[in-house]
Parts: structure tokens; C-alpha cells; sequence
């Protein structure tokens, strides 16, 4: 196994598939001649010449209906958003094209896209720069929603979204780029959407998280362990498909769980996993499932108040330690 | 009004014609546009006695728009549409039954009774559908216009609009990027001067060619009341589209001569029953093409009640297949959400779809 | 108290706020000329002359930015949205503008803006044109979001909202527009935004609901009552601000409650509205927060499939006797 | 480079002058354009050792647009921007003290440090803010000049733009609505040429004044390099606009001197150095009025310290402020989200904020 960045697992995966499959392209804004914005896409312009990797105008509804379209009559697009907060300006086309076309043409017409880039906060971007875009993608059904946290993940999971033949946008750590870890050698390493992963083992309570958030579970979760708690920290990796087998077994173990996330608490995932639980767990519980989410407010610029604003470690403890009732 | 000029009589082929047309190929025309104007009635018939629901917009009096662009298409080449597509839809050769069945909400309809009016498919003919985000098809029009110069096929896609599309953002979008990358497809606007109740020229300083190749998309304007003018341009223009010459855009003049959709009166708030009284007596594509051939002798009142008899023929067995058809099934509806169902996790969360 | 339509008390919500107010103006598509698509604007163009009352182009986007800048400096837009499906296209300035101006602005640029129109489904529109749009306005803060239910309601919360200096979504019901009921002739009846309404009371279980949906939870409150079950029906009304204390009140007293809902499951209201008696009434639950929302799939067009997609009381009465375990 | 020629010199009110202009007007445009400059230098700085942090995009060689454009204009006009928007600020009268603390992220700064380098704010003073949605502010522009025509007063919006703003939906959204309704508005687009990486010429076919005259909104061209020249198109431009004359759309020519925010490198995949030298050697707009004044005797070397010298004081001043400035209190955070804390219900959802 290599020692990879997230950053270059993502790069892997995108030559990988493009090798692969000609129908497979990717366009964006600076994804080319620059290398992509945060250098995911570096050397392809290169390797596969300027058909297939595609600088674009800042044009996010245009070219995200670019994609749409050319999925529609067979083609593999890759839509980079150069963060998904500017995919707001596209969402029309994701939600009333993207994944609506294959329910409105009675099953004729499927749009095999993928839509990447990175989400939540990074460092002291403000309010606008600053948002995790779950919500916007998961409320509609026809989406498909896969938020890796490893390198592995990120070129596992990446692939599989390329390969699949549904919308799916790929929501990546804006933080995790430079973040290193294994990944298999294997040329067809591939991981299937909808498996959670158990990043750590523990019976006493469980943090169920996904994407960058999974590291700060890891982080909470070593903290406990040294005042004798042992948490599992179950990463959901993809939001749709959900692991929820993966989420009852974890709650059924523990009787006790948290959903630490990056976002706002309104309507932030969470909320749909507490449900879940709450609809086929419920028995299970003995406490009540509690959240840890960003600050329910735009995010600010000056560095502290960020630091505030975004869910870390010891606010994970405290709430693991509020459903243990200790 | 069209120029009656555009029309000169003469001889295609060994045999009379019109603008350059065989009879043969005027007498389709007249047929085609025949076969909406029926089939668009029997629409309004089949709404005000319920068996329609929802939206419904009629492509009455815009025949020559259909006729004279997508006639000149090959089987494969793109169609895509607004939710006002009806004669579009049969143009590009989906079958008038399966069109009705799917206003009837039936199951064999052209998208399995699931999308009604507005959302009509047929990807086996190129047609790409009805959509109903106003100005929505244009991105889905460069991305298969994109689709085509990526794999180097001689295809060219053609993208209906409304005149008032021209108001959203994402067409300019999509026109600048057709521009930039010379992409083989042609926006077409139906101009029929309104937007639901607003006149264009309200909400519009400048003319919408000046629009169009302001981003460097050459841009004409054709009147559509006259098919064969229409059909020639186009014909001319996707000729040039499809050797690479690039984007196009058409204004295409027309007229609409009933409401916006069914719920909308003829006229009333923003237009005059005089004005929807004179495009209609003065306007009309359909008699405006007979008369050209009736006085070209190229049709005789028995000829043209034939044709109208074998159109009205092709409609009525349509609505007797429509009311025939079988409902679709539940079950259909979740299978068509996502078309691959990961082995792994739940995709529908409403404990009804699993 | 007079008999109105739905329509005619926003209509006359919209005529005295615009003649106690100058700063208060409304544009959007056929507003003016034509009365409005679905006529709630109606002779207010006659009434305030065509600054006050503006139709636009279809241009979502520009003049919901529009409504934030005129908004900026002072002046209280109102934006009609033909319907908020359309409003999609706009969610960009709402987002990233809107929501965010007084955070990023450090207190100085508030958004009297009220942004209204039709969500939800009515009757076979297919799947663009018929969604709950709720969520999308949620997830945000900086955004309050408003569902009246009855005529009362429509024109008590309206006045409200636009005198809120804040920016309201202010869903409407297609299909209400011509329910009819009472409304107090007080020219300055307001209905204040946080307050939910028990619109029917029982003690056995709780129906939390929002929107056009209560008018069916009171149906299948009534359907209940035949059976010997009598619910409580809980009209959110407003759903942020949330009446947390009325949600927390009806459930300590029934100990048993679903949400019903017009939209979708993943992240629909109730999503929220669950994790909150989780969080904070968890004590208080004899059985498990059910949902019932519309099929988690794109609206059908066909009559029969959307009548089975849409929430109807029949699925009401089933999820409250699966919380009565009878 | 701008044209030489456009400078006369000669006479004003009884002294000698440059294009129209008194010396002591000339000297005012020195030491703003000088300002500016020296406060980028700071902020670069404050950037590289870490008190500065997030995107950071200066202004460094655009000088000329801010003085040029903004200085013409009465306090109680709106200025409305992009992230890029220091020298923009300063121009409208925003403090120095603020500007810098809020790029330091203090409560003194002008959106109480929650802002930073990209969300400036100064209503009092007529700076609409820094906006980070590329396009963003155009629809905001738009709104703002529908209030001052809403009010009937006689102001201005001046919206300032990138050069990859124009492919932006809602930019063309925004033209049309300001050309039909005839709104006392001008687009200005900053062009310096590329946006990040990609040069305006791969992603446009057109000219970008093509584009805007094609909604009806008059379009000109204007090279800030020479900022009397830029003074004096806007000086007339506002003059027309104030008196009812409706939008106008400008194209400002410029060169950023350095990369696109501090972590994009000046020179490389997308430019060459030489390209950068080149521009900044000989299209520098602070060098440019400089020699200008030299030739006509219209300054001299210590006038020009001494100048030089004023405004390093202020920039300096304003480190100091803010680095001794204190940081925003967490309270303030959820004050600041709605405007109105509705006596009944819960608006934050996070446990700590009610
Ligand atoms: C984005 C969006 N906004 C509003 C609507 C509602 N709407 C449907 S059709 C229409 C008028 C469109 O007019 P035009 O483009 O001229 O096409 P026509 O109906 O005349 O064929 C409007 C406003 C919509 N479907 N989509
Ligand atoms: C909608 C949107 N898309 C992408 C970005 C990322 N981005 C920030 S600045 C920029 C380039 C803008 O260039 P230009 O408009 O020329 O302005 P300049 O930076 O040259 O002043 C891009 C792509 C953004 N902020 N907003
Ligand atoms: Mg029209
Ligand atoms: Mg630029």
C-alpha cells in the first residue's frame, strides 16, 4: 500500500477512470490549464488532452446543465465545483434536471454524473466560503451523496461514484487535501457506496459522523478512551445510499449515540439520522441521541470565533459524556 | 404576417412546385401541420372533460415552428423542449398514440404516464423532452451539443425556447459557452411575442438576435407562419451546423391562439380578442400553405379533406389507445428514481419504497 | 369576522400593509398586469400604480437579488415567486445573501425582505412542479420561514412578515387559495411569528404538522375521533422561529406524536422537528416520533400515483395507531 | 498602456493643470492612488506573517479604477463590490483603521472582524460591501438603484465587477432588468484581464461591451491606467446617470500586478513573468500620473516624499490600530444573524445560542 494525500488519491482515481472509460471527461473552472484550484486534477490537461479536461466560464448553472445534458445522451461528466458553495447558483439544474430525469422520462433517460468539489469550512473564508452543502443535495430523492474522509475513501468511493450511473455529488474536505494515509495499489480498488465504515471500536457509545468530521470523532473518541469510554466512530462515508444497518448496529451495541457533523443543525443531517434511529431504534436507546454541529450562524472570519463556531473534540466528549449521563 | 414573396411557384423534379418544393413534400408539410393542429384539439377536448390534467400548453397556430425546424433533422439528431411540446414531440416521429397515452397519465404513454404534458420523452427518436423550468433545457441543449462534438459524430441538437426564456441567466450561460466552444447546436426561440401574460417587448429593451450574437452566436430571424421559408432556413442552417460551423440561433415569429395553458383565457387581461381574432383569421400557417398551393394548383379541396380526414383518423385512434391504455403502477415509481440500486444502504426513506 | 378565501386574506394582507407602509413595494412574474398567476395580487396594480406593484422578466435569480439590495438601503420588498419551484434558481442570493448580510455586515445591513408564493404540490403537475420547498430554506440561518394553514393565519402571518426586518420565506398553499374561513376585519390583526396553534385539541396524541397539511390532520383527527382517539393537532404555523415550548407541551401531555408533512422524508421538517423531542422530550415519549411525508420519490403525473405519493389521513390515522400500538 | 495623448496640459482656474485638472485635484488623486497601494503593501505583509488570514485579493497596479471611478461620486451614493474590494473602500471613505482591523479581524474593524478582507461594509459611507459570490453583487446593485429610482432621489449605484463576472446568468439578468427599467446604475468591470487563471479571451468571443449594449445598457471602454482619463469618463457618466440618463456599463482596463489572492503565485502556469514585468514596468497608474505631473512641472521630488510619506504614516497607523484592537466577542455572533429576535419561538437550533 501507498502513502498517499487525499489530495493525490483523488487525482489517482480521476486518471484511473478516465483511463478506463473515454466517456468519462471533467469540467470546471480552472480544472485544466491551472490544475484544478486546490491541484486535484493536476496533469491531466497533460495526459489527456483538452477535450477531457475542460476549463469553463464561472458559469456554475451552465456548465452543471452541461453536465446533466451530456449524461443524458451517455456520457461520464465530472462537474467540478471549485467549492460546492457555489453550486447554490447550479442546484436548479441538479434538482429539477439531475434527479428528476429519470423518474419524469418513466425510467428512459438516466444522467450517470458526478458532481465534486470540496465542501464545509476551511480557514477563515467567512460566511460565504464557509458552508457544508449536504442538506441542499439530500432532500430530493434522485441524488446520491458520498462524502469520503481518508484517501482511501476518497479514491475508493470516487470511483465507484464515477462508475455508477446516478447523480451523485462527491463532497470532499476542503482541510483534507493535504491529509495522507493508505491506499491500496490496486488499479481496480474500488469501495461500493453505501458501506459505512467502523473507523474505531468501542461498546460504551457511539459517534456516527461522515466526511471531515470523522477526524475530529477519531480525536474525541482517543480523549475518552482516556477516561476509560470506548466509542465506536462509525463514518458513514455516503448519505445516499445509507448504511442504516451500519447505524442500528452500533446504536444496538451501545444503547447510546451522538451524530457530530459540519454543518447547521437545522435540517443538517443529524437530524435524518436521528430519526432513523428514532423510527427503528428506539427500544434501543438509553439516552437520547444528541447532536454536534457547527454554530447556528454564518461563519465568521476572525480565527477564534471559527474555532467556536466549528464542531471540535471536547464538544464531542461532552456530549458523549451527556449521553452516558457521567 | 409572412412575405408572401418568399413563395415562388415553379418546377422541383420534373414536376410543379412551390418555393422549391415538390407536391410530394408540400403535401407532407401540410399534413404534419394538419396533424398537430387535430391533435392539439383533441388535446383541449380531452382536458375540458378531465381525462387531461395538470398543465397543459397547445401549440395551436405555432405549427409552422415544429414543421419547418425538425422536419429538416435527421432521426438522430437532438430535439429538446419547454413544457409546451406536443407538435415537437410528434415532429421528431414519437407516436401520436403513445403522446395522447401519456396525457391520459397511462402507462404506455411516452414516459409511462409519469410526466404529462410537460414531460414527454423519447430518446429512441432524439427527442429529449419537455421540460418545465423555463430556460432549463438550454444547459441540457450544450451538454448534448457537447456530447456530440466530444465524440466527433455529425449530429446536431436543436433547443426550443420560449421567447421569455431569453430573460434567464442559464441560456446566456449556454450561449456563451456554445460560443466559445463552437458547438453544433442551434437554440431556437418560438417567439410568440408572450410569456404567459407579458409581452416580450415589456421586458426587453433590444431584440433578442442582438442578444444572441452578442455572445457570438450568429442569430437570424425566420417567420414561421410560412413553413416553407422556415423549413428552408433551417434546413440551410443545420447543414452549416452539422459540417461545424457552430452554434445558431433562430427567432422563430409565430403565434399562439389559445392560452397560455388551459387555464389561461384566449384573451382578456393582456391581449385584445381583437388581436387573437386577427393573427388567427390572418396568421395562420396551416391556411397560409393551402392557399399558396391552392392557388398553385397544387391541391384540390378533395385532396386537402383527404389529408385532414387521414389526420383526424391517426388522432381519434389515438385517444381511443390513450383510453385504453393500462394505468401504470406503483411499483414503476421507485424503480425509476435511481437507475442502479447499490447493493449496499437504503436509497428511499419513506419505509414504502424498499 | 368576515368569510375570505385564502386569496383574498393575502390580498388584503398585501393592500394594508402597502397603504401603511411606502417602503413596501412587489414585484415578480405577472404580478401587475395580470393579477398574479394565481390572482393574489389582484387590482393591486389599479390600487398602487405599476412602481408599487412590478412585473419582472423571468429572471429569478436577478430580482431576488433585486429584493436583498433594495432591501440593503431601506425599502421592504415583497418577491413573489410564481411558485417556489421556481425559486430554486434564486436560492444563491437568498443563501449567500440574504441570510448571511447582517452576520457579514457586523450588525449593519439587515434584509426586510419577504420572499412568497406557492410550495408544494397541487394537482398533477408532475415532478417539476411540485415540492415542498421547506427545506431548502431552512437549513440557513438568517432566513425565517412561515406555512400558513387557513385564511386566518394567511393574512395575520403575512402582515406579520412583512413587518418582520428580517428575511421571511412565506410558503403559501396551491391548493388553498380558495379555502375559505374566518378572519377578524381588525385592520390590524397580526398574527406575531413563533407562535404554533393547536388547532384541535385531545389528549391521546399529538398530529405536529405545518402548512396545508393540517387541514388533513384534522381530517384524520377526525377519522381517529370515530375510533375512540382523540389527537391533538399541532399547526407549527411558523416553522423558524419554531415554537418549541408548544411542540414540547403537546407531547409531555400525549406522550405520543407524529409529524406529518408534505414533502419528502430525507431532511424534511419532521426530520428536525423528531430530533428536537429526542433532544429535549425524550422522557416524555411512550413510543417512537413517526413520520409521514410524500413518497420519497419525484411526484408522479398520473392521478391515481400521485394521489397514493401525496400524504393523505388514512396514512395519518395508521402512523398515530402504530405510535398507540393499536 | 494607456495613450499619452489623452493628458493635455494647461490651465485651470488661474494655475497650471493636466487634463483639465488643478494641481491641487492632481495631488489628491496622487496621494489616494498612493494610499492605496501602500495600504495593499501592508496588508500583503500582514498576510505573510500570519496576522491576516483567508482569501486575500489586492488591488495592487488596479489603482486607478478606484480613484478614477469613485472619487467623482457624493457621499450618499452606493458602492458595491466583489472580494476584491480594499481600494474600493478606501475611495468611498471607509477608515483605514477599520479596513486594516477587519483584515486583522477585529471588533473595530468595518464588519466587526466577522467580515474580513472579503465582506467590508461601511453603510454610513455609502460601501454596499464586499461580496464573494463571483456576479453576486450585480442583482444587489440592481435592487439598490430600484430604491433610489423607488425613492426618486438623485444617487448613483456604482457596482463594480470582475472581468469573469459577465459570464455569469445573473449578471445578464440584472442588464436586462436595469436597461427596461432605466435604473441609475453602472456596471463596472474591473477588467485586469483574468479571472484567476483563465484570461478573459478563452472564455468570451466577444467583447465584453458586446455583450452589455446587447441589453440596451450604453457600454464604453476606459483605461484606468490613466486615472484622469478614468476620472473624467465616470465624472460624465455619473453626471447622465444622476440626472435619469438609466444604467451604463464600463469597461475599466487594468493589470493585477500580483497573483489572485496571496496564495496564487504572481507569475506562472497562466502568465509569464515577463508578462507581469512588462505590465507592471510600463502600465503602472501611480508612475503614470507621477511622470505625467514631473513633465508639467506639476510636482516635484520631495512634494512627491512628502505625499509618499503622509500616507505610509496613515497605513501604519492603521497596523497599529488594529493590532491593539480587541476581537469580537462570541455574544455578538448571534446578535448579528437576524435583526429581529421574535418575542415567541426559537430561531438557533444549537443549544448555544438562545
Ligand atoms: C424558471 C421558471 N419560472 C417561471 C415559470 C412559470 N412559467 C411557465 S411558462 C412561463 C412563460 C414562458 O413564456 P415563453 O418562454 O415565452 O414560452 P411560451 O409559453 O410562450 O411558449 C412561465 C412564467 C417556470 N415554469 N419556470
Ligand atoms: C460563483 C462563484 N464561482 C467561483 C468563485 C471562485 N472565484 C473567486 S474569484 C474568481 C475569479 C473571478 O475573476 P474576475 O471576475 O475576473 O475578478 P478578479 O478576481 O480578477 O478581480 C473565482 C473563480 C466564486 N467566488 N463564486
Ligand atoms: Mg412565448
Ligand atoms: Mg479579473
Amino acid at each position: 500500500m501507498a502513502q498517499l494525500t487525499y489530495r493525490d488519491a483523488l487525482n489517482q482515481a480521476l486518471v484511473e477512470e478516465m483511463e478506463r472509460d473515454e466517456s468519462v471527461f471533467m469540467l470546471g473552472e480552472e480544472v485544466a490549464e491551472y490544475d484544478g484550484a486546490y491541484k486535484v486534477s493536476k496533469g491531466l490537461l497533460e495526459r489527456f488532452g483538452d477535450k477531457r479536461i475542460k476549463d469553463t466560464p464561472i458559469s456554475e448553472l451552465g456548465f452543471a446543465g452541461l453536465g446533466v445534458g451530456a449524461a443524458m445522451v451517455g456520457l461520464r461528466p465530472i462537474v467540478e465545483f471549485m467549492t460546492f458553495n457555489f453550486s447554490i447558483l447550479a442546484l436548479d439544474q441538479v434538482i429539477n434536471s439531475a434527479s428528476k430525469m429519470l423518474s419524469m422520462s418513466g425510467g428512459q433517460i438516466n444522467i450517470p454524473l458526478v458532481l465534486r468539489g470540496p465542501s464545509g469550512a476551511a480557514l477563515q473564508l467567512g460566511a460565504q466560503h464557509s458552508q457544508a452543502c449536504e442538506t441542499w443535495y439530500l432532500h430530493a430523492p434522485g441524488v446520491k451523496v458520498v462524502t469520503p474522509s481518508t484517501p482511501a475513501d476518497a479514491k475508493g468511493l470516487l470511483k465507484s461514484a464515477i462508475r455508477d450511473n446516478d447523480p451523485v455529488a462527491f463532497m470532499e474536505g476542503e482541510l483534507l487535501y493535504n491529509v495522507k494515509g493508505e491506499v491500496p495499489d490496486d488499479d481496480d480498488f474500488i469501495i461500493p457506496l453505501g458501506v459505512a465504515d467502523l473507523k474505531r471500536e468501542g461498546g460504551d457509545v457511539s459517534i456516527i459522523t461522515h466526511g471531515s468530521m470523522a477526524h475530529v470523532a477519531l480525536q474525541a473518541a482517543k480523549q475518552l478512551e482516556k477516561e476509560g469510554i470506548e466509542a465506536d466512530v462509525l463514518d458513514l462515508r455516503s448519505l445516499r445510499p445509507l448504511d442504516v444497518d451500519a447505524i442500528l448496529a452500533t446504536v444496538a451495541k451501545t444503547n447510546r449515540a451522538i451524530y457530530l457533523e459540519e454543518g447547521w443543525p437545522y435540517l443538517g443531517v443529524g437530524a435524518q439520522i436521528v430519526s432513523i434511529i428514532m423510527e427503528e431504534a428506539f427500544d434501543d436507546l438509553d439516552a437520547p441521541v444528541l447532536r454536534v454541529t457547527q454554530a447556528d450562524i454564518p461563519m465568521p472570519y476572525n480565527k477564534k470565533l471559527e474555532i467556536w463556531a466549528k464542531p471540535g473534540a471536547s464538544r464531542v466528549v461532552e456530549a458523549c459524556k451527556r449521553v452516558l449521563y457521567v | 404576417m409572412a412575405e408572401t414573396e418568399t413563395v415562388a411557384v415553379g418546377v422541383v423534379d420534373g414536376g410543379p412546385a412551390l418555393g422549391g418544393f415538390s407536391k410530394e413534400k408540400l403535401v407532407e408539410f401540410l399534413r404534419q401541420m394538419l396533424l398537430y393542429r387535430r391533435f392539439e384539439e383533441k388535446a383541449e377536448e380531452g382536458y375540458a372533460i378531465g381525462k387531461i390534467g395538470g398543465f397543459c400548453h397547445l401549440h395551436i397556430g405555432q405549427e409552422g415552428a415544429a414543421a419547418g425546424c425538425i422536419l429538416p433533422l435527421r432521426q438522430d439528431d437532438y430535439v429538446i423542449s419547454s413544457y409546451r411540446s406536443h407538435t415537437q414531440a410528434l415532429a421528431k416521429g414519437l407516436s401520436p398514440n403513445a403522446i395522447m397515452a401519456e396525457l391520459y397519465g397511462k402507462a404506455s404513454g411516452t414516459s409511462g404516464g409519469v410526466g404529462g404534458s410537460m414531460h414527454m420523452f423519447g430518446p429512441d427518436t432524439g427527442f429529449m423532452g419537455g421540460h418545465g423550468i423555463v430556460g432549463g433545457q438550454a444547459g441540457l441543449a450544450l451538454g448534448m451539443a457537447w456530447a456530440i462534438h466530444y465524440r466527433g459524430g455529425g449530429q446536431v441538437c436543436v433547443c426550443f425556447l420560449g421567447d421569455a426564456a431569453v430573460n434567464q441567466g442559464g441560456f446566456h450561460e449556454s450561449m456563451n459557452m456554445a460560443a466559445i466552444w463552437g458547438l453544433p447546436v442551434i437554440f431556437v426561440v418560438e417567439n410568440n411575442a408572450y410569456g404567459m401574460g407579458t409581452k416580450f417587448t415589456r421586458m426587453s429593451e433590444t431584440e433578442m438576435v442582438q442578444k444572441a450574437a452578442s455572445h457570438g452566436v450568429p442569430a437570424t430571424v425566420v417567420n414561421a407562419e410560412d413553413v416553407l421559408a422556415t423549413y428552408a432556413h433551417f434546413d440551410g442552417l443545420i447543414e452549416l451546423v452539422r459540417q461545424g460551423g457552430g452554434p445558431q440561433f433562430v427567432d422563430v415569429e409565430c403565434y399562439r391562439f389559445k392560452g397560455h395553458s388551459m387555464s389561461d383565457p384566449v384573451s382578456g387581461t393582456y391581449r385584445s380578442k381583437e388581436e387573437v381574432e386577427e393573427w388567427t383569421e390572418n396568421s395562420d400557417p396551416i391556411k397560409y400553405l393551402r392557399d399558396r398551393m391552392f392557388s398553385a394548383d397544387l391541391l384540390t379541396g378533395e385532396e386537402l379533406d383527404a389529408i385532414d380526414q387521414e389526420v383526424r383518423g391517426i388522432v381519434d385512434a389515438a385517444v381511443e389507445f390513450a383510453e385504453v391504455a393500462p394505468e401504470p403502477e406503483v411499483e414503476t415509481l421507485y424503480k425509476n428514481v435511481y437507475s442502479e440500486i447499490n447493493p449496499h444502504g437504503r436509497l428511499f426513506f419513506d419505509g414504502r419504497g424498499q
